[in-house]
């Protein structure tokens, strides 16, 4: 493969009027066609017949919250810039089913895959495609490809696109290719590159897909001079940006900056319209509509783009997570920016200028990171201009995660308060019965949308899900019945470190429901419990009559080598036990911590509270583990809804160390 | 009728005890005496004039407020170590709330007036017990405000 | 009800669908939806529906749509009994869910200012104001819109029977007008536009056929109506409050910048 | 004695729903009979008003347009013509051809979606004996699913031109926001060619359907256009030998209050009760209906009846129905997309006045455009409202035919007739604007 492209990696020569041969010789391997072409104002990417629909001699202009289609004296085709649309709406569409549920005699049942691949996806040729959009490409494989999970649906449809890029020569005053390291060089990523000049194109291939095409064309060796022209062409566009800024300590600079008053002023302005989101080439986040019969015994969950600037993103049940317009402005820049770093070793950004075009308030991030993320300008090296094919294509590694919900039988219930019940499920999944302490489901039924349920026991035979209606979707689970079927993915995320505890004293405070995920852990203890120190468990919880699984903590409470303690915060004359705060229940306790890892899970600020208290008792930050509820939604860190900074809590917790967490853990609106 | 020593060591077995200087809590214990409390006994009662302080032994107290509608609530259950009666130190010298034996309960009793008295004459002593109950009130207004929050209540239900 | 009670059929929900000051539309979108109209009608039971079918009840509803302002005494009176007879009550469309078109009347006369001095205006100007629904009742629910948008409509009819929570995004009409692929008529045209502030249920309808939306859903949470005048194309302050007085108007925060410019055109006088 | 004593007790009966249902809007009917009399017979119309002529001062025409659709969400499309007519014949544009045939295949749209509603929604309903259409499924599902196809492919002409079947938002002065392609048009055309076979069915059944024995002459007015039926464009004629220009329809008719309705009522200047509507118009230019519709007119052998028997406006309806469908195939046939969307044009002082033909009937608007062009006064006259007096006359002429039939019937019989108008009584009462300004 790498002969085939050194053979042909000579720079041809396509004369202008022949562009239709290359399009047609796409078309002929049953591609659809899509490229720039002007409708409404525009030029936007659809579906073109021929290299009449291409905008020739048209042109455009862009600077914040203003875009214009120009005309231009030449006739080229490819002298914009990049226009509001990306081929993101084609490998990952606005819209797409990912599920389908069925209610039939036999239970629920749930399609393969999840999200399912979209069965034959039409091959596409995308002609005209920017440096900075093979970059943004780039950087939706990783997200999508990479693992732990897979989207079966990008896959599917990313597999068959292939890709003529085009250099880009006449960059607007919103494009920042140059500072973000992507442009305008095309330099990897294509299968076939086009520099445009009056009289034709330079063309060279970079992949073994491209050298098939450009061979079918037969052309011509390029001349020198045209080759020269060619360099020009890019260099122009290079200096038309004038020079970079610099990027070095924007990652650190944002994240140490959560409280800066910049946020709250570009709050002002901000429209939180998801406009800066939705033209972006890279955003990634979605959330899942539920279609469904009047009935609910068919559903369809659509899977739609959504935006880290909508209120209900990082919605809970208990409310937003970011409830300030300004929480979401810097989630949106920090995780673009910064902690996009941290989660797939790259910038979020690839310079298109798209979010500063076509913000209707003319915001330009490149302004706000100068303020907030202390960037400024310096010259840069310039790159070679003729780009060397060497990137492999892309490796599509399996998902390592659960790809599918699947049916699971409920054996029975147990009310444990006035609204969370206990289910207990039969299942002989190998995966689920082999989750581990800590870990989570996603749990639906049809017509329903998916909820994080924490696993609260394992039994060889299945396990336990303890659930609070705090919700629809929540409420119909608690109501299932002995001998009804759901829908469960999992196990899910990373559990408790019980490795952690041999050898240590063991300290578990739980709070309200969340006694649930910590459940595992206690029946862990019991099983190693010569391993361990001293183990003590600290209870909880509003009222006694919100106190779970009383009988089996009455049992624990009886046992000579655990010390359980339980707490409420307020009570009635009958109630003979304690009544206080948790953290009330060791602020007094004499044991040393120094040796004593920590478990803790309850309301986050329950979790900040005792977390003190167990730094003041020697517990070190590294030996306190916590478990965070957000707003799961796919479970597998594919749907941006749950991100706390640089983590997905569903893929890289919910279980963290405080040490891990850091400032994460306190600050509000992250 | 308690020994000395008995007191101090009844004394030294709780936080607060542990917490002053052994000269401090001999004082104390001197001017100090054990009594013991069976269950439902009304220790104190909300708006009464309260003439001793005391700290808890054994046993568990409720702290109680009535609500009216709601009855007694109780907000608070005393440990051993914790301090009731505070309120005997400080002007106008009245209960703020209601305080009932829920196990069979032991405190070490300290008369108001006499404390006080004893309080006004030896600044050191009063700097030791003062930092203590200082310390004490600290941290059960803390996590009076903390509950405040009621962190494990629900949400609004919706119409479906 | 639970979702499984629901389908286990229990007895079909009692469905009732009233109007008052309105146009008819919205109830129209009930029977415009032709494809499941039938099945509608085996799903509920619709005991009270003027418009269709001459078959009368005065309740107890489990679901009350309710269309239109409230703008007489007789109006309130009906709307307050109707309350008690119902379980879960739904406005449907601008007039019951922020006073319609006809809310602009409140800004002339002595409308607004009857408010500020009488104890219970909605009794003493009930002629010279158009109002909400929510302004007298607890309302359940409501669907937004002029008129209201016929799979929102079946989308909660649906979510009532199966028993969840019906999918009505508080998000911007732009998140649809990208979706749908359309070009922003404010970047590319300078054409005023209500879509960063109004909510999205339309489908982003003008702004595909090349206009500006003109505020049918009316205002979304966070809507920063204030920066949307300062900072974008087309939209400016000699035109704001022409531009917010349409069917959603006396909805905050549109009605105060309405007063902030000197209330709707034809307001005065 | 014993004879004279019930002559001196008058026998009085009274016939009164307080909520007339399956119509459009909020309505009561109230009839008094004394000794065989009709001393009154009134309908009621007490739904809010709106004050629209109000709402729309200091309005550009654009944004008239959008209001003036709220009027009614049956029918915003006639609201949208009549208004969008008035302002291009007031300052003075000339619209594109292609335009032109677009406005007509939209108002199609809403005259099948309106008419099927009421055909087999509002109106069947009284003829078979059922409560409401969804009654009306249980033992006739096939005849009430192929009424709801028709309905549907109407309102998806208007939801392809306007953007939505219910006030749709494309139609701006001088043409329209958004023009379809031909091949989205093309698209429809199936649908459109199920819906003409549903049209001629919908023919025969009311022809079929058993009506009351009613026969009055009516004078009757509608437009009159040289070569199309009566829609956007034409004369005002009447069976009296009226004949105005569609601006002119002040000079023949005026509007008045009365006590019991919250609606003007409309009569000549000599005081004359009218009627408008299908039967009007298939009365007065029947002769320029599309062949397939006047094929069918003239299978149904009810020409004369229409005119005459107000029951039967149903069959007229369904005439239109026929008329409308074939109409909008052959508009889409022909269909090429206007060079531009719309005709630029410049605001200016004037007066606007123009009137359409409504699925109900003759709609007239007025404006007066102050020196920005923007809209001073405004006069819109509904349909319904000039219908009121004639149900009313009709009403009384009516009366006697039933006055053996049991309460009830006799009743239901005095709805039927009412419905037979299709009155849309939502529309009818944006009026007491005016008056109740002046009022205040």
């Amino acid at each position: 493969m790498a002969q085939a492209i050194a053979s042909t990696n000579v720079p041809r020569w396509l004369p202008a009027d022949q562009l239709d041969r290359l399009i047609d010789v796409l078309r002929a391997d049953g591609r659809t066609i899509i490229g720039p072409t002007v409708r409404d104002g525009a030029i936007v990417l659809a579906e073109i017949q021929g290299a009449a629909d291409l905008p020739a001699g048209r042109g455009d202009e862009a600077s914040p919250g203003r875009y214009r289609v120009t005309q231009r004296e030449d006739s080229r085709r490819f002298d914009h810039a990049v226009g509001p649309m990306s081929p993101k709406r084609w490998t990952f569409p606005p819209r797409a089913p990912i599920r389908l549920g069925r209610r039939t005699s036999a239970g629920v049942r749930f399609s393969g895959v999840d999200p399912r691949p979209t069965p034959r996806p039409t091959p596409l040729a995308f002609i005209g495609v920017r440096a900075c959009e093979l970059a943004a490409i780039k950087i939706q494989d990783h997200v999508f490809l990479d693992g732990p999970a897979v989207d079966g649906d990008y896959r599917a449809r990313r597999a068959s696109a292939f890709l003529v890029a085009v250099e880009c020569a006449t960059p607007t005053s919103t494009c920042f290719c140059t500072s973000m390291g992507t442009g305008p060089e095309v330099t990897t990523g294509f299968d076939v590159v086009l520099t445009e000049l009056d009289d034709g194109f330079i063309v060279r291939v970079g992949s073994p897909a491209g050298v098939t095409v450009v061979d079918a064309l037969s052309l011509s060796p390029a001349d020198g001079s045209a080759m020269k022209a060619a360099e020009a062409v890019v260099a122009g566009a290079r200096d038309a940006m004038g020079s970079p800024m610099n990027m070095e300590n924007v990652h650190e600079g944002l994240q140490a900056s959560p409280e800066h008053p910049g946020w709250a002023a570009v709050a002002e302005r901000c429209l939180s319209c998801t406009n800066c989101t939705l033209v972006c080439p890279t955003c990634f986040c979605t959330s899942v509509v539920e279609r469904s019969d009047l009935d609910g015994s068919i559903s369809t969950s659509e899977r739609t783009w959504d935006s880290c600037f909508n209120e209900g993103f990082a919605k809970v049940a208990g409310g937003s997570f970011r409830p300030l317009v300004k929480d979401r402005y810097r989630q949106w820049l920090t995780h673009k920016f910064s902690t996009w770093w941290d989660q797939f070793g790259s910038s979020g950004c690839v310079g298109c200028g798209r979010c500063i075009a076509w913000c209707p308030a003319g915001i330009d991030v490149r302004e706000e990171l100068a303020v907030i993320g202390g960037v400024g300008p310096v010259p840069m090296p310039q790159l070679s201009v003729v780009a060397a094919a060497t990137e492999a294509p892309v490796t599509i590694s399996p998902g390592s995660v659960p790809a599918a919900f699947v049916t699971v039988h409920v054996d029975g219930s147990s009310r444990e308060t006035a609204d969370t019940m206990t289910l207990h499920l039969n299942t002989t999944d190998r995966r689920l019965l082999a989750g581990r302490p800590g870990q989570f489901v996603m749990a639906t039924l049809p017509a329903f949308s998916a909820a994080p349920i924490s696993i609260s026991r394992f039994r060889s035979d299945g396990l336990d899900l303890t659930i609070r209606a705090a919700g629809p979707a929540t409420r119909a689970l608690t109501e299932l019945e002995r001998g009804s079927t759901l829908g469960v993915r999992g196990p899910l995320g990373r559990g408790w470190p019980v490795e952690e505890m041999t050898g240590r004293d063991v300290v578990i405070v739980a709070g309200g429901v969340g006694l649930a995920p910590l459940r595992p852990l206690i029946d862990a203890c019991l099983a190693e419990r010569d391993a361990l120190g001293a183990v003590r468990i600290y209870l909880g919880a509003r009222t006694p009559t919100d106190r779970l699984f009383v009988e089996e903590v009455g049992r624990l409470a009886l046992r000579m080598d655990i010390e359980v303690e339980e707490t409420v915060d307020r009570a009635g004359p009958v109630w003979l036990g304690r009544v206080g705060i948790v953290t009330q229940l060791f602020d007094h306790a004499t044991w040393d911590g120094r040796n004593a890892v920590a478990f803790v899970c309850g309301p986050e600020r329950m979790m900040q509270a005792t977390s003190e208290v167990l730094f003041s008792r020697g517990i070190d930050v590294d030996r306190t583990w916590v478990t965070l509820e957000r707003n799961m939604s796919c479970g597998v860190g594919l749907c941006g809804h749950c991100q706390l900074g640089k983590f997905f809590v569903c893929k890289d917790g919910p279980v963290f160390s405080l040490a891990e967490l850091g400032p994460a853990f306190t600050t509000d609106g992250l | 009728m308690s020994t000395r020593s008995t007191v101090d060591n009844a004394l030294a077995s709780g936080w607060f005890g542990a917490g002053l200087t052994d000269a401090a809590r001999a004082h104390l214990a001197d001017m100090a005496h054990l009594t013991s409390y069976p269950i439902g006994e009304v220790v104190i009662r909300e708006g009464q004039a309260i003439d001793s302080l005391a700290v808890v032994v054994e046993g568990r107290l409720a702290l109680r407020l009535n609500v009216p509608g709601r009855g007694a609530v109780t907000v608070l259950t005393i440990e051993p170590g914790d301090v009731i009666g505070w309120s005997a130190l400080i002007p106008p010298h009245r209960a703020t709330s209601t305080i009932v034996v829920l196990e069979p309960t032991s405190v070490v009793e300290l008369e108001g007036a006499a404390l006080r008295a004893r309080l006004d004459e030896d600044p050191i002593l009063a700097a030791a017990v003062l930092w203590r109950l200082l310390d004490a009130v600290a941290r059960r207004l803390s996590a009076t405000r903390t509950q405040l929050l009621d962190l494990f209540a629900q949400p609004d239900r919706e119409p479906w | 009800m639970s979702p499984t009670a629901r389908r286990s059929g229990r007895r079909r929900p009692r469905v009732g669908v009233v109007k008052f000051a309105s146009c008819d539309g919205c109830q129209l979108t009930l029977l415009d939806l032709e494809d499941d109209l039938l099945a509608i009608a085996e799903r509920f039971d619709i005991v009270e529906f003027p418009e269709a079918t001459s078959r009368r009840s005065a309740g107890p509803f489990d679901v009350l749509l309710v269309e239109g302002s409230i703008s007489t005494e007789e109006q309130l009176e009906e709307l307050l009994r109707l309350r008690r007879e119902s379980t879960t009550l739904v406005t449907i469309g601008a007039c019951a869910t922020a006073g319609g078109i006809q809310a602009l009347r409140n800004w002339s006369e002595h409308g607004p200012w009857a408010a500020t001095v009488y104890p219970r205006p909605e009794l003493i100007e009930s002629l010279a104001m158009a109002t909400p629904v929510a302004d007298h009742v607890t309302v359940d629910a409501e669907l937004r819109g002029c008129p209201i948008d016929p799979q929102q409509l079946l989308e909660l009819l649906t979510a009532l029977v199966v028993g969840r929570r019906p999918q009505l995004p508080d998000e911007s009409v732009c998140a649809e007008c990208k979706r749908r692929g359309a070009t922003c008529v404010v970047v590319s045209q300078g054409t005023a536009c209500l879509g960063p502030v109004t909510r999205t249920g339309c489908g982003a309808l003008c702004p595909v056929y090349g206009r500006g939306c003109y505020g049918c859903f009316g205002p979304r949470n966070d809507a920063n109506v204030v920066s949307l005048i300062a900072n974008t194309a087309g939209l400016d302050d000699s035109v704001a409050s022409t531009r917010l007085a349409g069917f959603t108007a006396w909805a905050e925060p549109f009605r105060s910048v309405i007063d902030d410019h000197g209330g709707p055109p034809g307001a005065k006088p | 004695m014993t004879a004279s004593a019930p002559r001196r007790r008058a026998r009085t009966r009274r016939f009164e729903v307080e909520g007339l249902t399956r119509v459009e809007g909020e309505g009561s009917l109230r009839i008094v009979i004394r000794d065989g009399e009709v001393i009154e017979a009134q309908l009621g119309i007490f739904e809010a008003p709106r004050y629209f002529e109000r709402l729309v001062r200091g309005r550009t025409p654009d944004e008239v347009l959008d209001i003036v659709a709220r009027i009614c969400g049956i029918c915003p499309v006639a609201y949208q013509m009549s208004a969008v007519h008035a302002f291009e014949d007031g300052v003075g544009i000339e619209i594109d051809p292609a335009v032109r045939a677009l406005r007509r295949l939209l108002y199609c749209g809403e005259w099948i979606e309106s008419h099927a509603l009421h055909v087999y929604f509002l109106h069947a309903p009284d003829f078979m004996g059922y409560a409401s259409a969804i009654e009306l499924a249980r033992d006739h599902r096939v005849l009430v699913e192929r009424a709801l196809a028709l309905k549907k492919a109407g309102n998806h002409l208007v939801a392809l031109i306007g953007g939505r079947p219910i006030h749709p938002v494309s139609v701006r002065v001088g043409g329209f926001y958004h023009t379809p392609t031909r091949a989205e048009l093309t698209a429809l055309r199936p649908e459109l060619t199920a819906a003409l076979d549903i049209a001629l069915e919908t023919v025969a059944v009311t022809t079929e359907l058993n009506t009351p024995d009613f026969s009055r002459e009516p004078r009757l007015v509608s437009l009159r256009h040289p070569t199309d039926y009566p829609m956007n464009e034409g004369r005002i004629v009447s069976t009296d030998g009226l004949d105005l220009a569609p601006t002119d329809w002040e000079r023949a008719f005026a509007e008045d209050q009365v006590g019991w309705s919250n609606a003007l009522q409309a009569r000549t200047h000599a005081g004359d009760v009218y009627l408008l509507g299908p039967s009007s118009r298939i009365t007065l230019a029947g002769d320029k209906l599309h062949p397939r519709a006047a094929e069918a007119l003239a299978q149904s052998g009810l020409a004369d009846e229409i005119r005459r028997n107000p029951f039967r406006s149903i069959v007229a309806r369904a005439i239109e129905l026929v008329h409308a469908t074939a109409v909008a195939i052959d508009i889409i046939d022909d269909y090429r997309p206007p060079e531009r969307p719309a005709t630029p044009w410049n605001p200016g002082p004037g007066t606007a006045a123009w009137a359409t033909e409504a699925p109900r009937g003759l709609l007239f608007h007025t404006y007066e455009l102050d020196e920005e062009g923007r809209v001073a006064t405004a006069r819109i006259v509904p349909p319904t409202s000039q219908n009121q007096a004639a149900i009313e006359a009709d009403l009384t002429d009516f009366a006697p035919s039933v006055l053996g039939l049991p309460h009830d019937e006799a009743t239901h019989r005095f709805e039927q007739l009412i419905r037979s108008y299709d009155p849309c009584i939502s529309c009818a009462t944006h009026f007491l604007d005016l008056r109740v300004e002046d009022r205040r």
